[in-house]
């Protein structure tokens, strides 16, 4: 009748981050204007104890609510990440909101609440929960992205995301009644079941259809790619940031969890869909941003392009698939963050220097900064002894390992199309010379941190990869 | 006794429209409605379905719909007001300062 | 049996005194230069003459060969660093040595106001280390070194007035030019290993005489060698076609004109022919090939001697067309008169650019012919000597010239690979010969000075420079006379002595003429007869045109004007091959393949790439057009795609 | 466990990579503006390395053709991913080659860079590591690693110290190079996908003892996939145009290094993979690389004759001297396959002198137009002398380094029959000496045409030593080359037996249907443990 | 033709004509008010189907509610005639077509799919055997979908914050 305690212990991050969410609003009136970064402290704190929940969480794995959700490995993996990712991401935003005026309680509330919603979406066992927790996600991200709300900008980013989001989560929800009407049931085993019983009627694969529009657009699949670049370039920066990491990588997992374990069985059918789509992103999203100048929107197509090296590993459709993609969302959540981290600080007040040209004679003038900016370029780049290397090589291979020679050859070419726009990045802080007018900014504790770690993390998984590698394998194990 | 096949079909009717008034319509407004025109449908689905089925599950669906859609209709008609006060405009074609 | 167990000294010493006098020369009085660099080269005498003393001693059937070092070893191929003597060693490096000695000598008074004395010298003595490596060689590789290695200072002495662009052209050309005949050579030893998988004379002259002769008409793979072997012979002695760079190779110093464009460098080519004789000898189409090659350039140099004003252009084509001389006789199959004709006319072929030298250093450095005149009584040293010299070569009796000429040419009608036509073309050579020759001599110490003699003060050259003169001209005299003996039925010593090189191939050429017959003894005096007949007659026409009749030769020049222009233009090779190998080269590498192909196609086609994938970009930006209807219409595209697709898949 | 099946691990390969890196961080703790310190440290640190790449030489076994200073450590379990490092006879030699330039490339920039001293020396001693680490690395994925990562500090070294273009080039440089290596990484994944290892000498032992084969169509691709990495870095015509850029742009230690080894690692890379692992598809490929290197070899020279740039004229004469090499390698020949090793590290010190003498000239007129020189022997004699003396070891003059390579190659090519071959291969000689002696001429000597050539300084001390070192080393190399070939034998004897072993097998298993990779994987679980073992057992076999 | 059948029909045309109304209405009032008569419809047709408790929180949150909330939005924005812009032509050339091409799809692939299915509707509450009841729903709700209705709290304050921030006025 009332659900055993284990089931808190299974949602427990999502408890802890809720609970953080609802303190800052409970404490946030009472706080002076000036003091308000302690509720980003707050939310920190938050991050940390729903980091540190997640040992209760793996130490009671399981099925929680009547097996709505599950706290099994790969949950906890994708939960390591949103979770570490909105911790870095609360870091990177103190003195970016400081600038923009906008340092208030809600922010860092409403990033904690999405941080719970991926997590539900990461351990959803069941169409409208993941729905749910998509809502969840989807609808405070909405918000912050329109969290400049006197920028012009950052009002339309919000709403065409707001707009597109919800369309997409029309069909998603259409896609979920469909299934419904086809087996009878919305959770991913009794699906599965039903599948392997008897082969797929229109009826579910329209269902399937219709979630593969809405969860594309999530992970940003072409075509639904289509919003991200605007939406990522008005976002402010630390939002950015966390759209381009966090919610797709939820995304993806529950992405994987319909796909494998749910409609595992009609994979011949998703299969061409996921290749197309694919090429497509890859494709797009490299040469669009050949002619970009604008560093933000420049670095928006690069994560479609990744979206699409994800998806070449989705391809496979195998537990190494699987493992690589959870493997490249680590890895690419610590490099892009990094990278949309240094694009905030180094837009100053305002967003003023975006363009590339601003970034001139930075290796001159702040070195250390421009190391690291380089470190994560050439990680997205893929340049060996970073994370951005392991991930493509590990889907690469698993892709190869199922045979899919040309897509991964088409894959390895929109890599060394995409080195074109990240070195000249590189080139314009090394080789050009500084522009005059630029004064240093300050780098002050917490976005020292972030970058750190996220340096770190990025150099960690390009050489030493095999522990994360192991997770991801586990987790893709314990999905069937 | 109405057919069920009479409902879902309805609902893919109301569905499909809703899709065409969003790229029909270039009110944010309206646009926004016919979000809800679909989501109305997906409830109409919902019930149809659970009907079929002699369950209550679809009904729980069509619950968490609504709860959810009011929610968003709460934060998009919010930000449907920002923008229309910064910008004096609902044509959502004048909204187009990010592009390329 | 010292230097005899000990070879690497002789080419050791030149060595040393190279590298010394190029380190240290430039910090060293002209005195301790002229002790280092002259010095060694007289050592290295020395130890020749002790060496033929061992030689003579031992006198070895087989050669003498001394494994020093593995120079390369891959695979199955393997070169040692090996010297070896035998009898045709022995006499060039007589040459070698003593002749280098002499010039070395000769220098020191020609170069003392020349800077860069000391780099000259060390250039010289490395000549003398690469030459006598040359001749000492045990396999093909290592000849090849020297080869090289004397083509290199010939290169360096040649555009040793390097600020002179001629002098630096002359020099390229002449490296460039042998380098063209060295790439035959190249291939001649690939395949010699390829074919015996062998590159030392031992081991592939045994192989070789283990295979049978080859046929005029049906060549095989020996006379492929031989031909492309001969290719560098060619392009070493400056043979036709490939004589050009000699000429100009005379922008060098005179000295170097001397040793290395008269007396040694240049002779390699016969050298190295006649070393492969098994090789030759073994293929008829090979030494026919010879045989015409060198006849004709015998004759072709010749004729354009007789319009050249320049007085050391006069000997260098001398010089082409006497090595024709030796061409011819190697190819005949008369080895041995080959090289006796190279020893006598290193003799007084080095003489004449001696002389020729002291001449301009007398007139200060005046080079044309017909502005001078008139310098028998002032110089009467260099005058004695260099008529000797004359005579020598235009084939006066008794002179060294006359033997070893009238060798060849005898061979040449009656030897064992007899022919009339090459015959008759050796003789109109000779005939010319000396009419050039004298013509030299006439215009230059006869008839009035043509020059204004109160500006150019004649004086005679310092001793330094007369006494190497004069023992040259010694030698021109008594230097043939190793086969005076034959004119009285006697042996020639000569060829006695180098027979143990040439036997194989004088044996199996018998073999392979059954009906030849030795030619009547009373036929030498014929023979000898005309040669010095047509000599004198050529001395003739050059008295008649210089002496008796000061401006017949103008009014000559004049009437056939043609001919003149022809001959005085050396029939204007050096053009013909401008405009039709080296022109167009550099024009195709220029305007084809660097700027059409490397910069247009290729690079352009990569370049091309990155806009085109720029273009694209372009264009795919416009899809992200800003306007939310726009996305909604491709989420739309999407998703009726995707379910169209799927519906598709199931039905 | 793997590691106990190499035996006696060695750990100086290690040392030797990452010593550089020791420099590097040393120096970064230097202050930036204390330029001499730099330079000295860098100076010290690169000499130390190459005393220490000298011991190789002592611990060297002639006779084992195999690999030896092994070391061998798991690394990314999950991938099958090893730190397995050794040399064998081929990557000897080239590792002292990168050891001996990099302080001849440090000594010429002591002066010529003023700007960030600091950044260019350590990117510098980075550089070493990865060409070291390239050399020395077995496992694929190591390798591959180290192959990109060497990049970047090339990049920067053109992008930031170089002239002219310089971006141009920089971007050209690095992104030929990645379209050529990426698929080489999908061929090495592929590989892995077969063999479930990246260990070199597991799946060279797997090949040659048909543990696992690939089908023909597959080891094509697979072949022609690595080649175009290699055939790019080379390079061979026709993918040669990001050579002459990155060259003319680069500073001198860039060239040096970039012609001295950059270069060879495409050739070397045909050796250490193309060769062995694919040896069917090399044979039948052969021919078409061949004429492509025959082609290099006359058409660069052509086009080397007319340029007007002297750097740009010595980049395109490495085009048609690793023509050379690529030929000497794909007649499968060990006379000219060592011949074209020994051909790599002459071309290594020789062109390096040339790019040093370009550079000199460079630091003292800021130009490397030839119209801007003429005459110069009179003011810088000696300079000049060293210079004509780099242009005949690079014209293969008897005695000299380049002549011993060259006329190896050769030789081997005319002996494997490939008479045509040898023949078009031996114009090279020809106009290489055309190409350098109009240069030198062009530089050297005539009259002086630009007045302030007259009153340029002859080479400095510091130019001496570079000059007299280097060319000792070309002058030694060209009379003793024994002392190299020995320690090549084995080698290349025991390459050219592996291939024809697993061509006898690959042969074999394509007759009875070969069994398709995925089941050629499964038929052996685990093949690569299998491997190594039996890798180990037959080395513990050798005495 | 039942009665049931006449009241589907009704409603059923109801709603179409209210949603091409939305669609083409100019002014926005008329659009909101035509999407409250589809509401109503559907609400309907909910009772016909027997589902008593959603019809009512159809009514009541939606045509109620947010409907309220919509038409309260236009009137603070007084937004005026939707002007028929045409800057994306591919809105106008291939959104609008494809939209209409995906509407047919679907009502064919869903009558397609579901000729062959022949279940029957009972009107009112007299069909199945399981009732409709607010009490059943809510066991359910309240025991298996529990979480997903703690998570929708969540959700309410999410927008109630998000109102907040967006829609507050500067301090």
């Amino acid at each position: 009748m009332f659900p055993p305690l284990q089931d808190l212990y299974r949602i427990g991050p999502e408890i802890v981050l809720c609970v953080f969410g609802m303190l800052i609003m409970l404490i946030d009136p009472f706080v002076p204007a000036g003091r308000k970064r302690s509720m980003g402290w707050l939310g920190f704190a938050g991050t940390l104890v729903a980091l540190a929940s997640l040992r209760w969480a793996f130490l009671n794995r399981g099925s929680a609510y009547s097996d709505l959700l599950r706290m099994d490995t790969f949950s906890l993996f994708v939960h390591g990440i949103v979770i570490s990712v909105a911790a870095i991401a609360i870091l990177g935003s103190f003195d970016y909101l400081d600038n923009e005026k906008i340092q208030r309680g809600e922010y860092y509330a409403l990033l904690l609440f999405a941080t719970a919603g991926m997590g539900i979406l990461a351990g959803a066992n069941e169409l409208v929960t993941a729905f749910v927790g998509l809502e969840m996600s989807s609808i405070s991200t909405y918000i912050l992205a329109g969290f400049r709300r006197t920028e012009l900008k950052s009002n339309e980013s919000s709403l065409k995301y707001f707009l597109l989001g919800s369309f997409a989560t029309a069909f998603f929800l259409y896609g979920i009644a469909l299934t419904y009407g086809a087996t009878r049931s919305t959770r991913f085993d009794v699906i599965s079941n039903a599948l392997s019983s008897h082969a797929a009627g229109a009826l579910l694969i329209l269902g399937l259809g219709l979630i593969f529009v809405g969860l594309g657009f999530k992970v940003v699949a072409a075509p639904f790619q289509i919003y991200t670049p605007d939406v990522y370039e008005g976002a402010p920066t630390p939002v950015t940031a966390v759209l381009a990491s966090g919610p797709k990588a939820a995304a993806f997992a529950v992405m994987l969890r319909i796909f494998y374990t749910a409609f595992g069985s009609t994979s011949h059918i998703w299969f061409w869909a996921i290749w197309v789509s694919a090429v497509l992103t890859m494709c797009i999203g490299n040469f669009a941003a050949l002619v970009q100048s604008n560093v933000k929107r420049l670095l928006a197509y690069s994560s479609i392009a990744h979206a699409g090296y994800i998806l070449v590993a989705f391809a496979a459709a195998s537990e190494i698939g699987v493992a690589a993609v959870l493997f490249y969302l680590a890895a690419y959540a610590a490099m892009t963050l990094g990278a949309f981290l240094i694009v905030a600080y180094v837009g100053g007040t305002g967003e003023r220097r975006l363009d590339i040209s601003d970034y001139a004679g930075l290796g001159t003038s702040q070195p250390w900064i421009a190391a690291c900016f380089s470190l994560f370029l050439l990680s997205l780049l893929g340049l060996p002894a970073t994370a951005g290397f392991l991930g493509k090589f590990y889907a690469f291979s698993a892709a190869l390992d199922q045979r899919l020679v040309w897509l991964v050859v088409i894959a390895a070419i929109n890599s060394v199309i995409g080195a074109y726009y990240y070195l000249k990045v590189v080139v314009s802080m090394y080789f050009w010379e500084p522009n005059k007018e630029w004064a240093p900014l300050p780098l002050h504790a917490p976005m020292f941190i972030a970058l750190l770690l996220t340096a770190a993390g990025t150099i960690y998984l390009g050489v030493l990869p095999d522990r994360v590698m192991q997770w991801a394998l586990a987790s893709a194990r314990s999905l069937h | 006794m109405v057919p069920i096949s009479y409902y879902i079909i309805l609902s893919a009717v109301l569905f499909g429209l809703g899709v065409v008034g969003f790229v029909f319509k270039r009110n944010i407004i309206t646009i926004f409605m016919s979000i809800e025109l679909m989501l109305n449908a997906v409830n109409l689905a919902f019930v149809a379905f659970s009907r079929e089925f002699n369950q209550l599950d679809g009904m729980i669906f069509v619950f968490f719909v609504i709860v959810v859609a009011a929610a968003e209709a709460a934060v998009g008609l919010a930000i449907i007001m920002v923008v229309a006060r910064n910008r004096k405009s609902l044509n959502v074609e004048d909204v187009n300062l990010l592009k390329f | 049996m010292f230097i005899l167990n000990h070879l690497w000294i002789i080419i050791a010493l030149p060595l040393a005194g190279s590298i010394l006098t190029l380190l240290a020369g430039r910090y060293w009085p002209k005195k301790a230069v002229n002790l280092s660099s002259v010095g060694f080269p007289v050592l290295a005498f020395a130890s020749y003459c002790e060496l033929v003393r061992e030689f003579f001693t031992l006198n070895p059937a087989a050669p003498v060969i001394k494994d020093y070092f593995t120079w390369m070893v891959a695979g199955n191929f393997r070169v040692d660093f090996a010297l070896q003597v035998d009898q045709l060693t022995i006499v060039m490096l007589g040459v070698v040595t003593f002749v280098g000695m002499l010039i070395h000598i000769y220098s020191i008074g020609y170069m003392a106001h020349e800077d860069g004395y000391y780099r000259f010298f060390a250039e010289m003595n490395l000549f003398m280390f690469f030459m006598s490596t040359l001749v000492m060689a045990a396999n093909l590789v290592l000849l090849f070194v020297g080869w090289e290695g004397v083509g290199l200072c010939s290169y360096l002495l040649i555009s040793f007035f390097f600020t002179k662009k001629s002098a630096a052209d002359a020099g390229k050309k002449a490296f460039i030019t042998t380098r063209i005949g060295d790439w035959g050579f190249t291939i001649g030893i690939l395949m010699t290993f390829w074919l015996f998988k062998a590159v030392d004379y031992k081991t592939i002259f045994v192989k070789a005489a283990n295979m049978p002769a080859e046929g005029m008409h049906h060549w095989g793979s020996l006379t492929v060698i031989c031909l492309l072997l001969l290719a560098g012979a060619i392009g070493k002695s400056a043979q036709l076609p490939l004589y050009v760079w000699l000429p100009d190779a005379m922008e060098g110093p005179t000295p170097v004109s001397a040793l290395i464009h008269a007396a040694t460098m240049v002779t390699a080519g016969v050298y190295m022919v006649a070393r492969m004789n098994p090789f030759f000898s073994r293929s008829p189409a090979a030494m026919l090939t010879v045989a015409i090659i060198g006849a004709v350039t015998a004759l072709y140099a010749a004729t354009i001697g007789l319009a050249q004003t320049d007085i050391k252009k006069v000997l260098a084509y001398s010089t082409i067309s006497q090595l024709g001389y030796m061409f011819l006789a190697c190819g005949v199959g008369a080895y041995a008169a080959g090289i006796f004709h190279l020893m006598t006319h290193a003799f007084f072929k080095a003489l004449l650019f001696l002389a020729a030298g002291s001449v301009i250093h007398a007139t200060g450095g005046e080079q044309n012919m017909f502005n001078m005149g008139g310098l028998r009584k002032k110089i009467p040293w260099t005058y004695g000597t260099m008529l000797v010299a004359t005579l020598a070569i235009s084939g006066a009796p008794l002179f060294a010239g006359f033997f070893s000429k009238d060798q060849i040419l005898f061979d040449a009608y009656a030897g064992i690979n007899a022919n009339f036509l090459l015959y008759g073309l050796g003789t109109l050579g000779a005939l010319i010969t000396a009419c050039y020759m004298f013509r030299l001599i006439f215009l230059t110490f006869h008839g009035k000075p043509r020059f204004d003699e109160h500006k150019v003060h004649v004086h005679e050259s310092p001793k330094v420079m007369i006494v190497p003169m004069v023992i040259l001209a010694f030698l021109s005299i008594v230097g043939g006379w190793f086969v005076l003996p034959t004119y009285f039925g006697g042996k020639d010593y000569f060829q006695a002595f180098l027979e143990p090189v040439f036997a194989g191939s004088n044996a199996l050429a018998r073999q392979m003429r059954p009906g030849y017959v030795e030619p009547p003894h009373s036929l030498e005096y014929e023979m000898a007869a005309i040669a010095v007949g047509v000599a004198f007659l050529g001395f003739l026409i050059a008295l008649y045109l210089y002496i008796l009749k000061p401006n017949a030769a103008k009014k000559l020049a004049t009437s056939v004007h043609p001919i003149y222009q022809l001959l005085f233009r050396k029939y204007y090779v050096d053009e013909l091959y401008g405009a039709v190998i080296i022109g167009p080269l550099i024009w195709l590498s220029r305007n084809v393949l660097w700027k059409v192909i490397d910069v247009g196609l290729i690079d352009g086609s990569v370049n091309g790439l990155a806009f085109l994938s720029r273009r694209v970009g372009g264009g795919l930006r416009h899809i992200q057009g800003g306007n939310e209807r726009s996305y909604a219409t491709w989420v739309v595209i999407g998703a009726v795609a995707v379910t169209v697709f799927f519906v598709w898949m199931v039905r | 466990m793997d590691g106990a099946l190499v035996q006696n691990q060695s750990y100086v390969l290690t040392v030797l990579t990452f010593f550089p890196l020791f420099g590097t961080f040393a120096l970064l703790l230097l202050k930036g503006d204390d330029h001499l310190w730099i330079r000295r440290l860098t100076l010290v640190t690169s000499i130390i390395e190459f005393v220490l790449s000298l011991f190789l030489l002592r611990g060297f076994d002639l006779g084992n053709g195999s690999y030896q200073f092994e070391e061998f450590h798991s690394w990314i379990p999950s991938l099958h991913i090893h730190y397995h490092m050794g040399i064998d006879g081929i990557s000897l030699f080239l590792v002292l080659l990168t050891t001996f330039l990099t302080p001849l490339a440090v000594l010429c920039s002591w002066n010529s860079i003023q700007s960030h001293v600091k950044e260019f020396f350590a990117m510098l001693l980075v550089l070493e590591m990865g060409m070291v680490g390239v050399f020395c690395s077995l496992d694929l994925f190591l390798f591959f690693l180290f192959w990109e990562v060497m990049l970047i500090p090339m990049y920067f070294l053109i992008g930031i110290w170089g002239h002219g273009r310089k971006i141009y080039a920089a971007l050209k440089f690095i992104l030929y190079t990645m379209l050529g290596s990426i698929l080489m990484l999908v061929a090495i994944l592929w590989l892995y996908r077969v063999a479930h290892t990246f260990d070199l000498p597991a799946i060279q032992f797997m090949l040659s003892h048909g543990q696992i084969s690939l089908p023909w169509s597959t080891e094509l691709l697979m072949f022609l996939a690595f080649m175009l990495a290699f055939a790019i870095k080379v390079p061979l015509f026709p993918l040669h145009t990001w050579l002459p850029d990155a060259h003319t742009e680069a500073p001198t230690a860039g060239s040096v290094i970039l012609a001295g080894v950059l270069l060879k690692m495409g050739t070397y890379g045909m050796l250490r993979f193309c060769l062995p692992l694919f040896p069917e598809a090399a044979r039948r490929a052969a021919p078409v690389i061949a004429v492509l290197a025959i082609i290099g070899i006359v058409y660069a020279a052509l086009v080397a004759m007319i340029q007007h740039d002297l750097k740009r004229l010595v980049a395109y004469t490495s085009v048609s001297h690793l023509g050379f090499v690529v030929l000497g390698i794909f007649v499968f020949n060990p006379t000219a396959m060592e011949g074209a090793i020994y051909q790599m590290l002459n071309h290594g010190v020789s062109t390096g002198v040339l790019f040093l003498v370009c550079g000199m000239l460079y630091d003292r007129r800021h130009t490397y137009e030839i119209k801007e020189f003429g005459g110069l022997a009179k003011p810088m004699p000696i300079l000049c002398a060293f210079f004509l003396f780099a242009c005949l070891s690079s014209l293969a003059l008897p005695m000299l380094n380049g002549f011993v390579g060259e006329f190896m190659i050769l030789i081997g090519v005319f002996d494997a029959h490939h008479f045509a071959w040898a023949t078009w291969a031996a114009t090279g000689a020809i106009l290489s000496a055309v190409y350098l002696l109009w240069a030198y001429q062009r530089v050297a000597l005539e009259k002086i045409t630009v007045e302030k050539n007259a009153t340029l300084p002859d080479a400095s001390a510091r130019e001496r030593v570079i000059l007299i070192v280097a060319s000792i080393v070309i002058l030694f190399m060209g009379i003793f080359s024994p002392l190299f070939t020995h320690r090549m034998d084995a080698t290349t004897n025991a390459l050219l037996q592996q291939m024809r072993t697993t061509a006898s097998y690959e042969a074999r298993a394509r007759q009875s249907h070969s069994p398709t990779p995925r089941v050629a994987a499964a038929q052996q679980q685990n093949a690569h443990q299998l491997a190594m073992r039996s890798v180990s057992v037959e080395r513990r076999a050798q005495p | 033709m039942s009665v049931a059948m006449l009241v589907f029909f009704a409603c059923g045309v109801m709603a179409v004509l209210g949603a091409i109304g939305l669609i083409l209405a100019r002014e926005p009032v008329h659009s909101a008010l035509s999407l409250v008569l589809v509401m109503v419809a559907l609400a309907v047709l909910y009772l016909l189907l027997g589902a008593a408790f959603i019809a009512a929180i159809q009514i009541l949150v939606y045509a109620g509610a947010v409907m309220v909330l919509f038409i309260f939005v236009i009137m603070l924005l007084n937004a005026g005639v939707e002007v028929r812009t045409n800057l994306s032509r591919l809105a106008r050339w291939v959104g609008i077509p494809l939209a209409i091409v995906f509407l047919v799809e679907m009502a064919y692939a869903m009558s397609r799919e579901y000729g062959a299915r022949t279940a029957m509707a009972a009107g009112g509450a007299a069909a199945g055997p399981v009732p409709a009841s607010t009490q059943a729903l809510s066991m359910k709700l309240f025991t298996e979908f529990v979480l997903p209705f703690e998570l929708t709290s969540i959700l309410i304050l999410i927008a109630i914050l998000g109102a907040l921030v967006l829609a507050k006025k500067e301090a």
